[in-house]
């Protein structure tokens, strides 16, 4: 399956890129899409281990299962106001 | 109910509007102030992620009109690149009586801090700038 | 610093006024209401013993400035015949921080209701009307 | 020596006029004051026995000493706001 990824302010500007398109199996989870996207390397190692994530613009825990054309979202700590 | 993300630069008379049961309107401003720990700051930059930002902004206000007895609640949180002076977010409450005015503004302030996706990167005056610290999000309970 | 009683209509833009150190604005307006203990209003008379609530609404903006880490406090008390709707004091608070600007801005208001010279006559739909009951001043300490 | 007596809101409704002159011996106080001014017989018995008078703006205990010239206020409990 398919999800899109989507990297937002701090967490754009560490990786260098404002998301990707990443294919996984069946069933992953967000602790096991946000560990394959941490292996890709030197840039995306900068990322927390445990990153907020939303899925469909809602925060989720890490064992939410993933569906086939997600919009995973990272989310660096929120400063609006 | 009025919750949204512009980019434009926001008009806080356009907010207005107690109705004839009000006793009491209160419009919270949130302003480009031109220093932040004792540096000088000219400008800021707010990036927001917008659909979801949107939807909990949303959420903000029904919560606070819920929680609270008012009649009327706005919020609306700019982005963009801001100059010092200009308003990053207005909230307007307008209530039968001041408690509950009072009330349901500091809520939406507060919880626009704790659940927006909303981050800030300040230019300081010396041509440095950063992203500013923020409030991790913790997943949330219902959705 | 503003403190004024009005028989003009208050116009609560002309308040405004945000420093550049400022990265809050709260804006308070106490609006007349179309009912008081479930009867319907039509209106209400506000007299002030003039003198005497410019020093005492002067007095209070002072405490609030000296209270609060507030960079500007502007109330402003209207007198006269007013219809719902009508805006019948405003109160303006800017501040480098929003806590400070909710505290003063709340402490303004409850200070008003308390030590302000000023009554309000209600005017009821059905024709009738009275004085709404007040609280009683206590001797000033200082003075 | 002469006083200006003033009656706001209710107090002015109750007595029926907005204020009067008086004149009381030296050394007169506040407490005096309220009594001569009750004293004028019905209207201004609806007056309370102790009212809150402010002499020249101020809020001042009952037993406050007059001087020549004061403007003295019966003020009814407030409601501004």
């Amino acid at each position: 399956m398919d999800v899109d990824i989507l990297f937002f302010a701090s967490y754009r500007d560490l990786t260098g890129t404002p998301g990707l398109r990443l294919t996984l199996p069946p069933g992953a989870t967000v602790e096991e899409l946000v560990r394959t996207v941490r292996e890709r390397g030197e840039a995306f190692l900068h990322l927390p281990a445990r990153p907020a994530v939303a899925v469909n613009h809602t925060v989720v825990p890490h064992g939410h299962v993933l569906t086939d054309g997600d919009e995973v979202a990272f989310l660096p700590p929120v400063a609006g106001g | 109910m009025t919750a949204r993300i512009t980019s434009e630069p926001i008009d806080p008379e356009a907010l207005r509007g107690a109705g004839a049961g009000d006793g009491a309107e209160l419009l919270f401003l949130g302003v480009v102030r031109n220093h932040a720990e004792g540096r000088p700051v000219r400008g800021m930059r707010y990036e927001a992620y917008g659909e979801m930002a949107e939807r909990v902004l949303a959420e903000i206000v029904r919560e606070a009109e819920a929680r609270h007895a008012v009649s009327r609640v706005a919020a609306v949180h700019r982005v963009g690149e801001l100059a010092v002076g200009e308003v990053s977010v207005a909230i307007l409450v307008a209530a039968p009586h001041r408690d509950a005015a009072y009330g349901a503004s500091r809520f939406v302030i507060e919880q626009i801090k704790r659940r927006l996706p909303v981050w800030k990167h300040e230019h300081f005056a010396d041509g440095a700038s950063r992203w500013v610290a923020g409030v991790p999000l913790a997943p949330e309970s219902a959705g």
